[in-house]
C-alpha cells in the first residue's frame, strides 16, 4: 500500500491516488511530425526496471498533477516535485 | 521414456527410482543456430517447435531464473478464445486448438479442463455489447452461445441472484470450449519435448547484453559466458522493455503487476469459469480444489512480483458480490507475476528493430492461453525470417502505422 | 408565482458514542483566486478550506453575501455537509478513511475518500465536519447508517 | 491421553460441551478445540490429501498442518457461523460447537479411501502427469476432483457485515511475547505511539507454558505489569499480522472474542506504522523418519504447550527423539507429570540438559534417533537405533512420540518485506539477514536462543525504533537469569534408510522419496520441487516442512542448503477470511451510485430506475398494466406530438473562467470553440491524443472569458480531470480555472411542440421569444424567483427548452413543470425513450454508437480537421495511415428489410468472402420508431456513408438468423431540423 508524498497535501494512501503515464512533451506541430515519432510519442515506453519518471494525479484529495521518481522494483519513492518546477 | 499408465505400474514395482531426468542442464555451448531468450511457456514453446516442425537441432533456450518461473507459473490458468476481431480470433482459436491435442503430442498431461468460460453481464447496456461480441466470435467461428438470467442461474447456481445484489445478473455469454490447464505442466511438458528433440534449455542464465554488428545481431552475452547466434527471439514477457533496452531499441509497453489468489481447498462447488469484468473479478476451482482468481492490473508500473492491498481487495469484494456464500472460505495465498501491456491489449508478434532478432510479447494478461500459438508462430520467425499469416497483424509496425488491435475497445469490456 | 420548496438532504444517525447529522450551510461557494496555506481552514464563519492552489471552498453557516475574487461558483446546494460527534466518532472515521486524525488538528483540512468517496474532512469544535457531493451523500449516509450498528 | 486435574491456567475452568463427529464431548473455558479433542483422547483428526492416511494433532498453534476441521457454531450473538477448514489448534472452544473431519467417507476414523495408501507405490508425486491422457483429462477429472479438496462449503449464506479499520502508529510490535514486550517497553517509554500485536488471546508467549524468572519475579507477573504499563498503547490480543505491504503498511486480521450484532468477530486493521519491531518467534521442526505421519507423533514444544497450559497429558509412555536442547523442557514437564520418558538425543554428547532429565527419572539414548513407529490409527511402538547403525532396533512401547528438529525463525513478514535470508549452520535454521528501513528484529526471529537474549534483544529494539524517530530513552532493561548456553545443535534431516516412508509434508502427503524422484528428473529448482510435489502448497503453507524438504533436496543434488535457498514468503501468514478482507463493500455498499436531486419524485412517478454510467435514472415510467416496452414507445410519442419531462440533472456542468478560457479550450477540444459568441452553445467533441472520441457535449459561452461545459453524465470526471491535466502540465502559463459545479444544479429538460407553451406559464425573467433564445443559445435570469438559466438544446429533435435552478428546488420544479403542462400533455420520459427520440435523429449517443477506436470522420464530423489551425488535443492521430484509410467503419442509419422486425443491437453486418463471412461493422442502437411507424437502427459499418448514398442494402447476422437492410443516412425524421427551429 504505497504512501505517496503528495507535493500539496503530503503523505497519503495509495488509493487517492491516479498513474498517469510517463511525462512526454508532445511533438509539434502535427504537420511536421512524422508517423513514427507520433507512434513513438503515443506509445513507446521508457518502462525502467528501477527509478522511472512518472506522472501522477491526487484525484482522491488536490486533484493536482504531480511527477514522481519512483522504483519499479522496490516501490521506493525517491522523490515528487510539481509540474514544472526542477525537473 | 514414454509417460503412462503401464510404466507408472513398472516403476512403482522398482520403488519409481527409474525414471530419466525430464530435461538435463547442459553447460552452454559458444553457439547456436537460434536463441530464446525467456524459458517460460512461449519460449519454450517456440523451442519445441523449432526443433519438431522446422528441424533444428542446434536451439537454445536462456532461462534468466528457473523454467517455468514467470508468468507461466503464476497466472490463473484460464484457456479460451472469445476474443472480438478476426485476427485475435485466430491466434488465440489457433492455441486452444493446439492445446487440445497438446498432452498427446508432448505425452505429458497439461490436465486441459474444457468446462466452459462464462462472461456474466449485469445490465441491458451490457447485454447489448455482449451480442456485439457474441456475434463477432461467431462471424469468427468461434462457437460462443449468449444466454439469459435463467440459464446463467441453472449454470453456476451459487452466483448472486438475491435481491440486494449490487450488480444483478441479465445474462451473459460462455464459450464451451474454454476451462483450465495446469500452469506448471505446460511448461514442464514443452520443456521436456524440446530436450528430447536436442535443445539445450540452459536455466540461471541471465541475458546481460546483445552484441550486434551493422545492425544484425550476432550473439549474445550472458552470465554463463558469451554465446554466438544465427537468430535470437526474446520471450521474456513483463521484461520485454528491459531486454530491448539491452538490444538498444524501446517498445510500446509497459510492465504491470497483475494479482492471482488462492483459496483453502475446497469440494468441488464451481465447475465453470466466471468471469465479470464489472465486478472486476475471475474465478476457477482448482483440481485440487481451490479457488483460483484474480482481477484487473495494479495502475501502476511495477517489477515486484507482489502486487497491492488495495487491488487485492477490491477482487475479493467482486468475487464475493457474484458469490456471497464464499466470505466464509479463506485466502491461503496471494502473489503476482508481471505482465507486459501494449495500448491495445494484443500482443507484437515479428521483427525487433535490430535483424536477426524476433518479438514474442506483449500479451498483458492474456499469456498463457495463448502459449501454443505464440511459440509456432515464434518458431516461424526464427526458422524463415518471415512473418506467419496469423502473426502478420501483431507487427510492431501497427503502432507507427495506428492499425492497432484494440480488444478492449471492440469488446467494450476489460479482458 | 410558485414557491418552490428546498428539500435538502437530511438525516441523523444515532449510536453509542456517536451522532452523526447533515447540516445546512446558509451558502457554499467554490473560489479560485487568492491562494491560501494548502489543507488549512481559515475563519471561523464564513470559513475556507484549501482545496487545490488557488482555489478554495467558502462555508458560510449563517447567511452572508457571496465571496469577492476572479471566479466564483455558488455550490450551496452541490454539497451536503455532515457533522460526525461523539465518543466514537474516531472510530468510526477509522472505518472509512485512511487519513491519520493527528494528521488533521484544529486549523487543518484534507481532501480525501471516505468509503471510497472523496470527501473534504476537518475538525469543527468538537466534530469532525465532512462535505461531500449531494448526489453521493444518501449512498453515503445509508454507509454510515450500516456502520454505525457496529459501535452497538 | 488425559486431563490432568491441576497443572495449568485452566484446570479447573468451566466445562465446555461440544461434539466431535456427532459425539458429545467437554472441554473447559480456555480449551482451544485442539486441547479438549486431546484431552477426550481423540486420535485420528483427519485424513491426509492424497493417500488418505490417519492424521492425528501435531502442533498447538498457526503451525498446525493436520487438523482441519468442519465446524459449525453459534457466535456469542447467536448467529450460526460455518468454516469448512477450521484449524483446531487456533479454535477457541465455545459451547455447542460441533467439529466433524473432512476429507473421509463414512469417517476420518473409518475412511474407505485409506484403501489408497495400498496402492503408494504407483503414486508417486507428480504421477498424474504421466498418465490420465488417454481418451483424455476430462473423462479422470470429476473422480479426481472428488477426491481432492478439504471441507465442504454450506451454501447458508453468511449474513454478517465484516469490520475494516485503519489505524496509524509511530512503532509497532509484532508479537507479545517476551521480546515484543520488552520492545514495546522501550518504545512506549519515549511517549511514541506504540501498538502491540500477539495472535494468542493471552499476553506472553512462549512465556505461557515456559515460564522462567524475569527481574527475580515468575516471568508471568512481568508480563501482567508490563501489559499494565502499556495502558496509553493499543493493545491487539487474537490478532494475526498477516501481510507487510509497501511502505511499512500491515494488514492485521483480528479474531474478536465480541463483536455487534450482525457484525462478524474478524476484523481487518490496515495498520501504518513509522517503525515495525518484528518479534514473531519461530516455528519447532519435525524430525523425518519411517511413518513419522502416524497420529501420535507430535511437535515436543506442542506437548509441553499442552501439559502446561491445558493441562493435557498427551501420552504416558513417551518417546522424545530430539537433536537440540530446546526438548529437554517438555521432558522434565512429562517426568514431573508422572510419565514414562525415553529420549533419543542425536548428539552423540547431549551434555547438562541431558544429565538434569536423567535425574529427573527419563532414560538418555545418546547418538541415537528413532527409526521407526508402530501403529496405524496411534503409536503402540517405537524404535530407536544408533545414528551410526540404524538397523541395530530396540523396541520401546509407547503411546507418543515427541519430535524437535530444531526451529526455523518465522521470517514471513520480514520476507514479505523485501528482506533477505541467510543460512546459519550452527543453528541449522535460515535468519533474517539486514532488516529493512524502518524494521528491528528481535527474540527467536533474530536467533536469540534465551530467556535473556529475547528481553535484551527486544529492549534494544524497541530503543532503536523510537531512537530512529529522535526519541531517546534511558530505561533499564528487563533481566533473566544467565542460563548457560545450550548444547549446539546437531542438524539431523531424513534417515538414509532405502524402502521406507517418511513424510516432509504430512497434509499434502510429500515423501522424501517424493523429493529423491523430483531430483532425480531434475525438478532441482527448489520452486520446481514445491510445484512438483506440492511441498508446501496445503493450508499450512510449509512451515513445519519447507526446510526439511529443501534440506532433502540439497541432498539428493549434491548442494548446500544455502545454495538450495527457500521459496517466497507470501502473504497472508495465516488463512484470512474472504469476508474480512472484503469489509463493508457488499450489497449496496459496493460501489458508490448517484441520485438525481428529484429521486423521490422519479420513484413517485412509477420510474423504472437503472444505473447508466454513475447514475440512478429513470430508464422509463411504466404506467399500471403497462410494459417497459410500452411505456418507451408512449413517451416518445407523447414528446414527438405534445411535451415530455425529463430529468438531465446528471449532464456534466463544469464552469470554466479566465483571460485565456477560449484560447485554452480551443487547444482541447476538437471543434472550433473560440469564435463561440456569448451566449450560444455549440455541439463538441473531446479526442483522446489517439484521435479517438472521448465525449461530446455542448459548449455554451456565458461571456468572454466565461463557457459552461457540458459533458456527459458518465464522462464528467474524466473530462475535468483531462482539462486539469492539460493546463497543469502542457500550459501552465495560461490563465484559466474549473470548477465542477456539476451537483449545484437541477437540469430539467421540457421538449416537445407544446414546450415553449408551457414555460410560458412558467414565472421567469428570461424571454422565451425565438429572437431572444433562439436554438442553441442559452439566457440566465430567475425562474420562480430562483437564480437559473434556460438553455435551448435538444437531444429528442423537438423544440426543447434545459432549464436549470440550484439543485435543492429540483424536486420543486419537476413537479411544478408537471403541473404547468397537464394541459398540454407534459409525460415523464426516460433514458429509454430519448433513446428512441434521438434514434429517429440519428443523434450519436458516446459509447453506445461509438467505440474506444472511433475517430470523428467516423462519425461525419471530419469539418474542424480542415478548418483549426491549432494543435488540438488528438489531431496528429487522425493524419495516420489507419485513421485515413477508406475501409473504415462509418456511423450510418439502417432500415430492415422488414419494417416490424427491430434487429437486436449488438447485430453485425456480414458479407461473404471466399465462402466464409466477414463482419463489416454492427447495429448499436435500435427502436420502432412511433414516428416512422417502422424499425429503425443506427451502427458502425465500413464505407457505411457510400452504401449510404448507393442505397445499398446488407446482410445482418444475429446469433445465426439472417435478415437484410438498407443503410441509409443516420437520421430518420426531420432531417432539415424544421421542428427544432419552428
Amino acid at each position: 500500500m504505497l504512501l505517496i508524498p503528495c507535493p500539496w497535501c503530503g503523505p497519503r494512501s495509495e488509493p487517492e491516488f491516479q498513474f498517469g503515464g510517463e511525462p512526454a512533451t508532445r511533438p509539434v506541430p502535427a504537420a511536421e511530425v512524422s508517423d513514427a515519432a507520433w507512434g513513438a510519442y503515443l506509445y513507446v515506453r521508457s518502462n525502467e526496471k528501477g527509478p522511472h519518471r512518472e506522472l501522477w494525479c491526487h484525484a482522491g484529495g488536490c486533484g493536482q498533477w504531480f511527477l514522481m521518481e519512483r522504483d519499479t522494483v522496490t516501490h521506493a519513492v525517491l522523490r515528487t516535485h510539481k509540474p514544472g518546477a526542477a525537473a | 521414456m514414454r509417460y503412462s499408465f503401464l510404466q507408472l505400474l513398472k516403476q512403482g514395482l522398482s520403488g519409481q527410482t527409474g525414471w530419466p531426468p525430464a530435461w538435463r542442464s547442459p553447460e552452454p555451448k559458444r553457439s547456436y543456430d537460434a536463441v530464446i531468450v525467456g524459458g517460460g511457456g512461449h519460449g519454450l514453446a517456440a523451442a519445441y517447435y523449432l526443433a519438431r516442425v522446422h528441424g533444428m537441432r542446434r536451439v537454445a533456450v536462456l532461462e534468466r531464473g528457473w523454467l517455468g518461473g514467470g508468468n507461466t507459473g503464476r497466472n490463473t490458468t484460464i484457456v479460451r478464445s472469445n476474443y472480438f476481431f478476426p485476427e485475435s480470433a485466430r491466434i488465440y482459436d489457433f492455441a486452444l486448438r493446439l492445446y487440445e491435442g497438446l498432452s498427446k503430442e508432448l505425452n505429458f498431461n497439461i490436465m486441459l479442463s474444457q468446462r466452459g468460460v462464462l462472461n456474466l453481464a449485469h445490465s441491458e447496456h451490457d447485454m447489448e455489447l455482449m451480442a456485439r461480441s457474441v456475434n463477432a466470435m461467431l462471424v469468427n467461428g468461434i462457437a460462443v452461445e449468449l444466454l439469459d438470467a435463467k440459464q446463467v442461474r441453472a449454470e453456476v447456481p451459487l452466483l448472486n441472484f438475491g435481491p440486494g445484489a449490487r450488480y444483478p445478473i441479465h445474462g451473459g455469454f460462455v464459450q464451451r470450449r474454454g476451462g483450465i490447464a495446469r500452469h506448471d505442466a505446460v511448461a514442464w511438458g514443452y520443456a521436456r519435448g524440446a530436450d528430447s528433440l536436442g535443445v539445450d534449455i540452459i536455466q540461471n542464465c541471465e541475458v546481460t547484453g546483445f552484441r550486434i554488428e551493422g545492425g544484425r545481431v550476432q550473439g549474445i552475452e550472458t552470465s554463463r559466458g558469451a554465446i554466438a547466434a544465427g537468430a535470437v527471439g526474446l520471450s521474456v514477457a513483463g521484461h520485454s522493455g528491459v531486454l530491448a533496452g539491452l538490444a538498444g531499441f524501446r517498445l510500446p509497453i509497459q510492465s504491470y503487476a497483475l494479482q492471482a489468489m488462492v483459496s483453502e481447498p475446497l469440494k468441488p462447488m464451481l465447475n465453470t469459469v466466471v468471469m465479470s469484468p464489472a465486478t472486476g473479478m475471475y474465478v476457477s476451482q482448482s483440481d485440487k480444489g481451490e479457488l483460483v482468481f484474480g482481477g484487473g492490473l495494479d495502475l501502476y508500473p511495477s517489477y515486484a512480483q507482489r502486487g497491492n492491498l488495495p487491488v487485492e481487495q477490491t477482487v475479493v469484494a467482486g468475487l464475493l458480490e457474484m458469490f456471497p456464500a464464499f466470505r466464509r472460505l479463506k485466502l491461503l495465498r496471494q502473489w503476482a507475476g508481471i505482465v507486459d501491456v501494449c495500448w491495445d491489449y494484443s500482443p507484437i508478434i515479428g521483427p525487433a528493430p535490430v535483424d536477426g532478432m524476433y518479438l514474442n510479447c506483449g500479451w498483458g494478461t492474456g499469456g498463457f492461453k495463448a502459449i501454443p500459438a505464440g511459440g509456432w508462430l515464434m518458431a516461424h520467425l526464427l526458422a524463415t525470417g518471415r512473418h506467419h499469416d496469423i502473426s502478420a497483424p501483431f507487427d510492431l509496425s501497427r503502432f507507427t502505422t495506428g492499425r492497432l488491435i484494440d480488444e478492449a475497445a471492440g469488446a467494450a469490456i476489460a479482458h | 408565482m410558485a414557491d418552490l420548496a428546498r428539500h435538502p438532504v437530511a438525516a441523523r444517525i444515532e449510536a453509542p458514542g456517536l451522532v452523526v447529522t447533515t447540516r445546512a450551510p446558509a451558502g457554499q461557494w467554490l473560489v479560485t483566486g487568492t491562494d491560501m496555506e494548502p489543507n488549512t481552514r481559515a475563519g471561523t464563519d464564513p470559513y475556507a478550506l484549501w482545496l487545490a492552489p488557488g482555489r478554495r471552498l467558502v462555508v458560510a453557516d449563517t447567511p452572508a453575501p457571496a465571496p469577492d475574487d476572479t471566479f466564483v461558483s455558488d455550490v450551496t446546494d452541490g454539497l451536503v455537509l455532515i457533522e460526525i460527534i461523539g465518543s466514537r466518532s474516531m472510530d468510526l472515521l477509522a472505518m472509512g478513511c485512511p487519513l491519520d486524525p493527528l494528521s488533521l488538528p484544529q486549523g487543518a483540512c484534507a481532501q480525501t475518500l471516505f468509503a471510497g468517496i472523496r470527501v473534504v474532512l476537518y475538525r469543527h469544535g468538537a466534530a469532525v465536519r465532512m462535505h461531500v457531493e449531494r448526489p453521493l451523500a444518501s449512498w453515503l449516509l445509508d454507509w454510515f447508517r450500516q456502520a454505525a450498528t457496529s459501535l452497538r | 491421553m488425559r486431563r490432568l486435574p491441576d497443572g495449568s491456567r485452566i484446570a479447573r475452568a468451566a466445562p465446555v460441551a461440544f461434539t466431535w463427529e456427532g459425539r458429545p464431548m467437554q472441554g473447559l473455558a480456555g480449551d482451544t478445540l485442539a486441547s479438549a479433542l486431546l484431552a477426550n483422547g481423540v486420535r485420528v483428526v483427519g485424513r491426509s490429501f492424497k493417500y488418505h492416511r490417519p492424521r492425528g494433532i501435531f502442533g498447538a498453534w498457526a503451525e498446525e498442518p493436520n487438523a482441519i476441521l468442519d465446524l459449525s457454531w453459534q457466535d456469542r450473538a447467536g448467529i450460526a457461523r460455518h468454516d469448512p477448514n477450521a484449524r483446531a489448534t487456533m479454535v477457541e472452544l465455545l459451547p455447542g460447537m460441533a467439529a466433524r473431519g473432512v476429507n473421509g467417507w463414512p469417517s476420518v476414523e473409518r475412511d474407505v479411501y485409506g484403501l489408497i495408501d495400498l496402492a503408494h507405490r504407483f503414486l508417486p508425486a507428480g504421477f498424474y502427469y504421466k498418465t490420465f491422457m488417454a481418451p483424455d483429462w476430462h473423462r479422470y477429472e470429476p473422480g479426481i476432483r472428488r477426491m481432492a479438496g478439504l471441507g465442504r462449503l454450506h451454501d447458508s449464506a453468511d449474513p454478517l457485515r465484516y469490520e475494516t479499520r485503519h489505524a496509524h502508529c509511530d512503532v509497532l510490535v509484532v508479537g507479545g511475547g517476551p521480546a515484543g514486550i520488552a520492545a514495546a517497553r522501550a518504545a512506549a517509554a519515549s511517549g511514541l505511539r506504540v501498538m502491540l500485536v500477539d495472535d494468542r488471546a493471552a499476553w506472553g508467549g512462549s512465556l505461557l507454558w515456559q515460564g522462567g524468572t524475569i527481574d527475580d519475579r515468575p516471568a508471568t507477573e512481568w508480563v501482567a505489569d508490563s501489559i499494565a504499563g502499556l495502558a496509553e498503547a493499543t493493545l491487539l490480543p487474537r490478532t494475526t499480522v498477516f501481510g507487510w505491504y509497501d511502505h511499512n503498511a500491515l494488514g492485521l486480521l483480528e479474531r474478536r472474542t465480541a463483536a455487534a450484532a450482525g457484525w462478524a468477530e474478524d476484523r481487518l486493521w490496515h495498520v501504518r506504522a513509522r517503525q515495525v519491531v518484528l518479534a514473531t518467534g519461530a516455528i519447532e521442526r519435525p524430525l523425518v523418519f519411517p511413518d513419522n505421519d502416524r497420529p501420535g507423533v507430535m511437535s515436543a514444544a506442542a506437548v509441553l504447550q499442552y501439559l502446561r497450559e491445558y493441562a493435557v497429558l498427551a501420552g504416558e509412555r513417551v518417546l522424545v527423539a530430539t537433536n537440540n536442547d530446546t526438548a529437554y523442557d517438555t521432558v522434565l514437564a512429562l517426568c514431573a507429570a508422572g510419565a514414562a520418558v525415553t529420549v533419543a538425543d542425536a548428539r552423540t554428547d547431549p551434555g547438562p540438559a541431558a544429565r538434569r532429565a536423567a535425574e529427573a527419572g527419563a532414560r538418555i539414548r545418546a547418538g541415537s534417533v528413532v527409526a521407526g513407529v508402530g501403529g496405524r490409527r496411534g503409536i503402540r511402538w517405537a524404535e530407536v537405533a544408533p545414528l551410526a547403525s540404524l538397523s541395530t532396533r530396540e523396541r520401546l512401547p509407547a503411546d507418543l512420540v515427541a519430535v524437535s528438529g530444531g526451529w526455523s525463525p518465522a521470517v514471513h513478514l520480514f520476507s514479505q518485506s523485501g528482506g533477505k535470508l541467510r543460512w546459519d549452520e550452527a543453528e541449522a535454521a535460515f535468519l533474517p539477514a539486514t532488516p529493512r528501513p524502518g524494521q528491528h528484529l528481535a527474540g527467536a526471529l533474530a536467533g536469540a536462543a534465551s530467556l535473556a537474549a529475547c528481553l535484551a534483544g527486544g529492549h534494544r529494539a524497541g530503543l532503536a525504533a523510537a531512537r530512529a524517530l529522535d526519541r531517546h530513552v534511558d530505561l533499564a532493561p528487563p533481566r533473566a537469569p544467565d542460563t548457560p548456553a545450550p548444547a549446539p545443535i546437531q542438524a539431523l534431516w531424513h534417515l538414509p534408510l532405502r524402502g521406507t516412508r517418511q513424510w516432509i509434508d504430512f497434509q499434502n502427503d510429500v515423501t522424501v522419496k517424493d523429493v529423491a524422484l523430483a531430483a532425480a528428473e531434475n525438478y532441482a529448482s527448489v520452486e520446481h520441487l514445491k510445484r512438483y510435489t506440492t511441498l508446501g502448497m496445503a493450508t499450512d503453507q510449509g512451515k513445519t516442512s519447507n526446510v526439511n524438504g529443501l534440506a532433502a533436496l540439497a541432498a539428493f543434488t549434491g548442494r548446500e542448503i544455502p545454495q538450495v535457498g527457500t521459496t517466497t514468503f507470501r502473504p497472508p501468514f495465516v488463512p484470512v477470511s474472504l469476508g474480512a478482507m472484503a469489509g463493508l463493500r457488499h450489497s449496496a455498499l459496493h460501489t458508490p451510485i448517484r441520485h438525481l436531486p428529484a429521486h423521490a419524485e422519479h420513484l413517485a412517478d412509477g420510474a423504472e430506475m437503472r444505473e447508466y454510467g454513475v447514475w440512478l435514472r429513470p430508464a422509463c415510467y411504466p404506467r399500471a398494466g403497462e410494459t417497459v416496452a410500452q411505456a418507451i414507445q408512449r413517451e416518445a410519442a407523447a414528446v414527438r406530438t405534445q411535451a415530455g419531462l425529463f430529468d438531465g440533472s446528471s449532464l456534466g456542468k463544469i464552469e470554466v473562467h479566465g483571460p485565456d478560457a477560449a484560447a485554452f479550450l480551443n487547444l482541447i477540444y476538437y471543434n472550433e470553440v473560440a469564435t463561440l459568441k456569448p451566449g450560444r452553445i455549440r455541439y463538441c467533441l473531446l479526442l483522446r491524443e489517439t484521435g479517438t472520441v472521448l465525449d461530446d457535449g455542448v459548449v455554451a459561452r456565458i461571456a468572454p472569458d466565461r463557457y459552461l461545459l457540458s459533458p456527459s453524465s458518465s464522462h464528467t470526471g474524466a473530462v475535468l480531470a483531462m482539462l486539469e491535466l492539460w493546463h497543469q502540465t502542457e500550459y501552465p502559463s495560461l490563465r484559466v480555472a474549473f470548477h465542477d459545479v456539476t451537483a449545484a444544479w437541477a437540469t430539467l429538460a421540457v421538449s416537445g411542440p407544446r414546450s415553449r407553451d408551457i414555460l410560458r406559464r412558467l414565472h421567469t425573467g428570461i424571454d422565451l421569444s425565438d429572437a431572444a433564445l433562439a436554438h442553441m443559445s442559452l439566457a440566465h435570469g430567475t425562474i420562480e424567483d430562483l437564480p437559473g438559466r434556460i438553455a435551448r438544446v435538444s437531444f429528442t429533435g423537438e423544440r426543447s427548452y434545459e432549464i436549470s435552478v440550484p439543485a435543492g428546488y429540483g424536486a420543486a420544479l419537476w413537479q411544478h413543470l408537471l403541473t404547468l403542462g397537464r394541459d398540454d400533455g407534459i409525460t415523464p420520459y426516460g433514458i429509454e425513450s430519448l433513446s428512441v427520440l434521438r434514434a429517429e435523429k440519428g443523434y450519436i449517443l458516446i459509447g453506445t454508437d461509438s467505440d474506444g477506436m472511433t475517430l470523428p470522420d467516423d462519425l461525419g464530423m471530419s469539418g474542424p480537421l480542415r478548418a483549426k489551425k491549432v494543435d488540438f488535443v488528438g489531431k496528429r492521430s487522425l493524419l495516420t495511415p489507419d485513421a485515413t484509410r477508406p475501409d473504415r467503419r462509418q456511423f450510418v442509419g439502417l432500415l430492415p428489410a422488414d419494417p416490424g422486425f427491430v434487429p437486436a443491437v449488438g447485430t453485425h453486418a456480414v458479407v461473404q468472402e471466399g465462402g466464409a463471412r466477414r463482419s463489416i461493422g454492427w447495429i448499436t442502437t435500435s427502436a420502432h420508431s412511433p414516428a416512422l411507424g417502422r424499425s429503425i437502427a443506427l451502427g458502425m459499418i465500413e464505407r457505411g456513408r457510400a452504401l449510404a448514398d448507393a442505397g445499398a442494402e446488407v446482410e445482418l447476422f444475429h446469433l445465426g438468423q439472417a435478415s437484410r437492410a438498407v443503410v441509409t443516412a443516420p437520421c430518420f425524421h426531420d432531417p432539415a431540423g424544421e421542428k427544432l427551429h419552428g
